[in-house]
């Protein structure tokens, strides 16, 4: 039964992404798109295929890879604590409250030149942008869902000799979880959205460098194909931490 | 007649503002960075830009696309969000692929979005709209699938239909989480808003920033960042309000008794 | 044990017929609630549930309000298969699943105004309905706001507000005191007297099942399978205080008394 | 009325600007016809546009109209030319410290070394250079991309050895000192072309009596420009938001790009630029003459 | 109504000092849930409280868990004012709230590994409990995969499993059938006994309540008072089947009851 429904599921997936590929496919044959914007999927396939077993395309993959989870792994660390904290204390809500409304919203890439200078090319100011970004909508996910843990779970745990401290960890945390893995759903989309866009304004390495060097000299094929790197990146990463959900959160009712 | 509890709350934002403001111009004074102005130039050329007719008008003309695009998101997203969460063949159907289509640069594929929709507001509200339809549509997913079956299963039974149980028990039932989908959705959309200016400009908040960053105009860059701040900080007191008369029966009876104080 | 026959009279409303319902666990292991069980219902007919903790009476209870369905096997309701729930059939939940975002007030009327009463002819039923289940003064508050027991009484106002044929009631005096727990179940027989409901009542006590009933499931666990089946032959109309000091009364009691005391209630998972 | 589409970028079009700024002062925008202005970052992005269809006209380099056309497929004519390096004037230089080590273009083996967009216009006569003095540009320096906007705090940061500089950050940088010039690309190649305005041919050819006019437009706005200094830096302060002050130490001073009076593009210079880029392997052989139009180039009166 | 005098033994473990909890409910009234509750209990004694649906046990409990501080009075334990929860009051509450993260086994554990016992230790004493319970076998099951009566079962172990002095036990057997329930009033009688725990236990059941109880507190509503403290006068140890005979036994449930009769329990909100 189980792998069965598995099964329709990933048909069902595969449907949209079979149809989203048709219709490209049908944009160009059909001209709706002169081939020099948008190169027919085939050889864009074909081209991926070629490049991914080229060893400087995977250097190219490892560095957007590096940046990607070094960025998204401080966003998760620092959003999550920051969230429990100011869910748990009012102290520290009065004062994180204020500075994430000024914060989040800000467009990080204004910020980006200033990075540079400060941390330089390499992977330090790209690492930091994508943290800036995927931060907020992991510590918005993660204080709201931390404050409104259920209280007699906290009461329980209180009342079984927990030390407040480790109350954050031991209920809050895991009572949280749903809500923080959606959050950092949410924090893995912009990281790769936001690593791809560093790279693309100032990098000599990585999946963005490839593209806007190919965008500027009209290779679309190759243009396309950090694209669909990213893309399938995106796909694998989200489906790892699908598995980590199902994994943390077997236990709730929803999961 | 306020509590000195009641002032400190009240005091607390604007001590955190004034004292990242600080923190700002220390770490400017300190790094001697012309990319990195002071928090006092910056604020100097607010008056510059807030006096000029036009750039009231660019950021106007932002802010109404922003709405727009806020708008249509929120009102796609949570039917969208909701019935995957309730459906698992609709999740399984949009699920791979709105994770192929998300993490793709919408930068990237200017040239594409150009050749169809051309350079005007209708680009700019397409990247606002994707921006703030990612968080709305899995913070909604995931809201609905948390909703207790068996609140479903009461509506059923007084013959609810199953659109009717979407809208009438999905939808309030998993309010709290969708609002906070909102409100990440609402700091995207300010995000979305600016950058969807940096590539083609015509008119906008984005425009200001961004042309001020192509000539090395610093202290202008970091004004219009705290512009942005500070329409960050009235659209999110705004939610919260909204939020707060929503779902003011989910609130915590008491507080997390957890506070270090 | 004794094999239970199907009993199918002529006017059965509800029919279970060999349903068994096997859950998975996130062990993923087969874990059987529910084993072969055949039931027949009589339209009007007001049937009681007993059985040890855990031995699948919710879980029939989903069966026939149609929000699960059997893993093999089925349930019918005037002959058609039960295949999804209706307004036919009215449950009160165990957990009671009151919508948190509306007050009392607005639970209670649900059901009415979704059945299409008007808003004030719903307002003045649901405002008896909380009346009678002692809640009067409390129409504004929010289920958040409300004790385990007054919550259980919303529960039971909210179904009995759109007037189901069939009621499903799991434990819903479970959380009330003796004597608030009496009061309504004389309104529940007054209902059900004067509009002649079939109603499925699953209860711990053994006295109210009495009380109660034209007929006693009592069922067993390792896994969930019925028992036994009796028919509880007392007058009607059934009033507490003389039906105490009656001896026929006090045997049923004694008699399921002792048959659950047979029973070991304590299984382990299949 | 018929609209035209026209992209626009900073910090070189005063024509432009003018057009923009100070539509009275010409008898047709907004009469005989609409201008619909986009601002982009850079010209490659433009190209993109123009390829797309998505603009009529743009500011374009040499280098990214000839990718449109090599790899876009763009077909286009360039209708007027906006500044280039005239002798004696500025042309884009790399830096480097005062105290620096570097002495020569030599010298620059084994240096981090910024440019402010890697494969872009300025590339090709770097590369000519670097390779001229026995550099190879692919494997002895270290190149990164640093925006003209922040080329001169990344040198004196230390983030690069070498760095290249455009107007008006030149002026600002030599305006604060400390740092010097090491090569220009007039080394390369005299009178080098910078921004120049093309429209697509497609366009051109259906609509030529509305492209006429716009050229004149543009051809007038340059003389316009030029004549009225005062007025131009208030223009440009208009739409660069740049301080008078320092628009006034170069703008159209002798430390400035060259005009061309009559917005005329040098198709010899321009032809050369496209043979240092084949020379230097970044495009195929190119004949200008694809891009000129019999009659619609500037100047147009 | 008769003033109740706190009685204030030297040995009481628990005082309750005029007491009142006052909630803001979401339609920004005041609601009196306690009022001016006044108590002590001796350390080692069974109390019980009694009291119609919302008159403010589940309250009082909080209270004395510490887990809200009161509007006004104070409670304390051996003297000192309670400010929060401890690993000396062992909470079972009406909801249960078990950790759904958690295993049955898992949540069972939680306490004593939180007390410092060694993991193969606690993990024996748990499955010692779990037995006890009646859920051997569902060591491995998450909350969500359990009926009412079990969840309600693995919220008891997990308060026992960390040996609390004092027991706050809201309803801890309501959802349990009759042989169930017995059998675990027997079990935590002998845990009473051998550990002379101090036990507050709110039920519905007179029964149980006498059966149980060194004392019963008969609260009333409107808003929540004392009303009565009745010193239940009977031999220990008790067994059910001698106490049923027992004709003061009998006489005390009678009382009680009757004495419930006479309130009003159906109460306006103040
Ligand atoms: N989702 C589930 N997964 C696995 N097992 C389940 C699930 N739901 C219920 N069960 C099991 O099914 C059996 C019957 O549960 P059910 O809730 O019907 O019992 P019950 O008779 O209502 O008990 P109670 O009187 O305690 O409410 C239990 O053993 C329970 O563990
Ligand atoms: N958060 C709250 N806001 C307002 N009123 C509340 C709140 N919590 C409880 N109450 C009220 O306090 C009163 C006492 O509630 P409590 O839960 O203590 O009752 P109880 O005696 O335990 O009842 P039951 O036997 O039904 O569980 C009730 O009238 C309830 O409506
Ligand atoms: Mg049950
Ligand atoms: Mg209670």
């Amino acid at each position: 039964m189980m792998p069965q429904l598995r099964s329709t599921s990933i048909i069902l997936g595969l449907a949209p992404i079979v149809l989203v590929i048709a219709l490209w496919q049908g944009l160009v044959s059909f001209g709706f798109a002169p081939a020099v914007l948008l190169p027919p999927p085939g050889y864009v396939f074909g081209r991926l295929f070629q490049q991914l077993v080229t060893w400087t395309f995977q250097q190219e993959i490892a560095a957007t890879l590096i940046r990607l989870f070094a960025g998204f792994a401080i966003a998760v660390v620092l959003g999550v604590s920051i969230g429990i904290a100011a869910a748990a204390s009012p102290a520290i809500n009065a004062v994180v409250r204020p500075i994430v409304r000024v914060l989040a919203p800000l467009p990080k890439v204004a910020l980006y030149p200033a990075l540079l200078l400060l941390l330089g090319f390499g992977h330090g100011s790209k690492i930091t942008l994508v943290a800036a970004d995927a931060l907020f909508p992991i510590l918005l996910s993660t204080y709201y869902g931390a404050s409104t843990v259920e209280q007699k779970l906290i009461w329980s745990a209180m009342a079984a000799g927990t030390p407040r401290y480790q109350i954050l960890f031991k209920v809050v945390l895991p009572a949280a979880m749903p809500s923080i893995l959606t959050g950092c759903r949410i924090g893995l989309v912009i990281s790769c959205i936001v690593v791809f866009l560093a790279e693309m304004i100032t990098s000599s390495d990585g999946l963005g460098h490839v593209l806007v060097t190919a965008a500027r000299t009209f290779q679309a094929v190759d243009m396309f194909v950090p694209l669909i790197t990213i893309s399938l990146l995106g796909l694998i990463l989200n489906g790892l931490l699908g598995a980590v959900r199902a994994y943390l959160l077997r236990g709730f009712p929803e999961a | 007649m306020i509590s000195p509890s009641a002032l400190a709350r009240r005091a607390a934002p604007v001590l955190a503002c004034i004292g990242l403001l600080a923190i700002w111009q220390a770490a400017s004074l300190a790094l001697k960075n012309d990319s990195f102005p002071t928090a006092i130039e910056a604020i100097r050329a607010i008056p510059d830009i807030l006096g000029d007719r036009e750039s009231l008008i660019n950021i106007l003309a932002s802010l109404r696309r922003m709405a727009v695009g806020f708008g249509i998101a929120v009102s796609v997203s949570i039917p969208l969000g909701l019935l995957m969460g309730r459906s698992r063949a609709v999740a399984a159907f949009f699920n791979p692929l709105l994770m192929v289509i998300y993490p793709v640069p919408k930068a990237a594929l200017m040239p594409i979005i150009m050749l169809w929709l051309g350079v005007g507001d209708i680009t700019k509200t397409l990247v606002i709209f994707l921006g703030v339809s990612l968080p709305v549509i899995y913070h909604s997913f995931e809201g609905a699938k948390a909703v207790e079956e068996k609140m479903l299963w009461s509506g059923a039974a007084m013959g609810l239909s199953p659109a009717q149980r979407l809208v009438r028990i999905v939808l309030p039932a998993a309010l709290p989480e969708i609002l906070t989908g909102c409100r990440t959705g609402l700091v995207l959309a300010l995000i979305t808003m600016i950058t969807s200016e940096m590539i083609a400009r015509q008119s906008g908040a984005g425009n200001i920033l961004f042309n001020a960053l192509d000539m090395g105009q610093y202290d202008t860059v970091f004004a219009m960042i705290i512009i942005v701040g500070a329409m960050g900080i009235c659209l999110d007191a705004f939610f919260e309000r909204v939020r707060a008369r929503l779902v003011r029966w989910s609130e915590p009876q008491f507080d997390l008794p957890l506070s270090f104080s | 044990m004794r094999p239970v026959t199907p009993q199918k009279p002529a006017s059965a409303i509800i029919e279970i017929e060999s349903v068994s319902q096997v859950f998975q666990t996130s062990a993923r292991k087969d874990h059987v609630a529910l084993s072969d069980i055949s039931l027949a219902i009589e339209e009007g007919a007001f049937v009681s549930i007993l059985g040890p903790s855990g031995c699948g009476k919710s879980t029939l209870l989903y069966v026939v309000g149609g929000f699960v369905s059997p893993t093999s096997g089925s349930a019918k309701i005037r002959g058609r298969t039960i295949t999804g729930p209706g307004p036919d059939r009215g449950p009160v939940f165990q957990e009671f699943a009151l919508f948190p975002w509306k007050t009392v007030l607005g639970n209670v009327m649900y059901g009415p105004r979704q059945q299409g009463v008007r808003t004030t002819e719903a307002e003045a039923q649901s405002r008896a309905l909380i009346e009678m289940v002692g809640l009067k003064g409390y129409e504004n508050f929010y289920p958040k706001e409300l004790s385990g027991g007054m919550k259980q009484r919303v529960a039971l106002a909210r179904t009995l507000a759109y007037h189901p044929e069939v009621l499903l009631m799991d434990e819903p005096f479970g959380a009330l005191d003796a004597h608030t727990r009496t009061r309504l179940q004389n309104d529940l027989l007054n209902i059900w007297e004067r509009d002649r409901k079939t109603v499925l009542f699953v209860t711990h006590s053994v006295d109210e099942a009495v009380f109660l009933s034209d007929k006693v499931v009592m069922m067993s666990k390792s896994p969930g399978r019925i028992r036994e089946v009796i028919d509880i032959d007392l007058p009607r109309p059934r009033r507490r205080s003389e039906l105490l000091l009656d001896p026929r009364y006090q045997k049923y009691v004694v008699d399921i008394e002792r048959m659950f005391d047979e029973t070991d209630p304590v299984g382990s998972p299949s | 009325q018929q609209t035209i589409r026209v992209g626009w970028t900073i910090p070189a079009e005063e024509s432009k600007y003018w057009m923009m700024r100070r539509p009275a002062e010409f008898p047709n925008i907004g009469k005989a016809y609409n201008i619909e202005w986009t601002q982009f970052q850079g010209t490659a992005p433009m190209t993109q546009a123009l390829a797309a269809g998505a603009l009529d006209c743009a500011t374009q380099a040499p280098l990214s109209l000839a990718n449109g056309v090599v790899g876009g497929n763009l077909k286009a004519y360039i209708v007027a030319q906006h500044v280039f390096e005239k002798a004696g004037g500025f042309s884009v230089y790399w830096a480097v410290m005062d105290d620096s080590p570097i002495k020569t273009i030599a010298d620059l083996k084994g240096k981090t070394v910024g440019i402010s967009v890697i494969g872009g216009g300025t590339q090709g006569p770097f590369n000519l250079l670097l390779k001229q003095n026995g550099i190879d540009p692919a494997k002895d320096i270290k190149l990164v991309e640093v925006g003209f906007a922040v080329s001169e705090d990344a040198l004196r940061q230390g983030r690069v050895d070498a760095v290249n500089m455009n107007q008006p950050f030149a002026a600002r940088a030599e305006a604060k000192g400390g740092t010097r010039k090491l090569f220009s690309l007039s080394q390369a190649m005299p009178n080098i072309v910078h921004i120049l305005e093309a429209c697509r041919a497609d366009f051109v050819d259906k609509n030529p009596e509305l492209v006429k006019a716009y050229v004149r437009d543009i051809t007038s706005g340059m003389k316009k420009a030029l004549a009225n200094r005062e007025e131009t830096l208030k223009a440009v302060n208009e739409v660069l938001k740049a301080p008078i002050p320092v628009l006034e130490t170069y703008l159209l001073k002798d430390n400035d790009f060259g005009r061309d009076p009559g917005a005329a593009p040098n198709f010899p210079a321009i032809q050369k630029m496209l043979d240092i880029y084949a020379e230097t392997g970044m495009l195929p052989k190119l004949d200008v003459a694809q891009f000129k139009h019999s009659t619609i180039v500037a100047p147009l009166q």
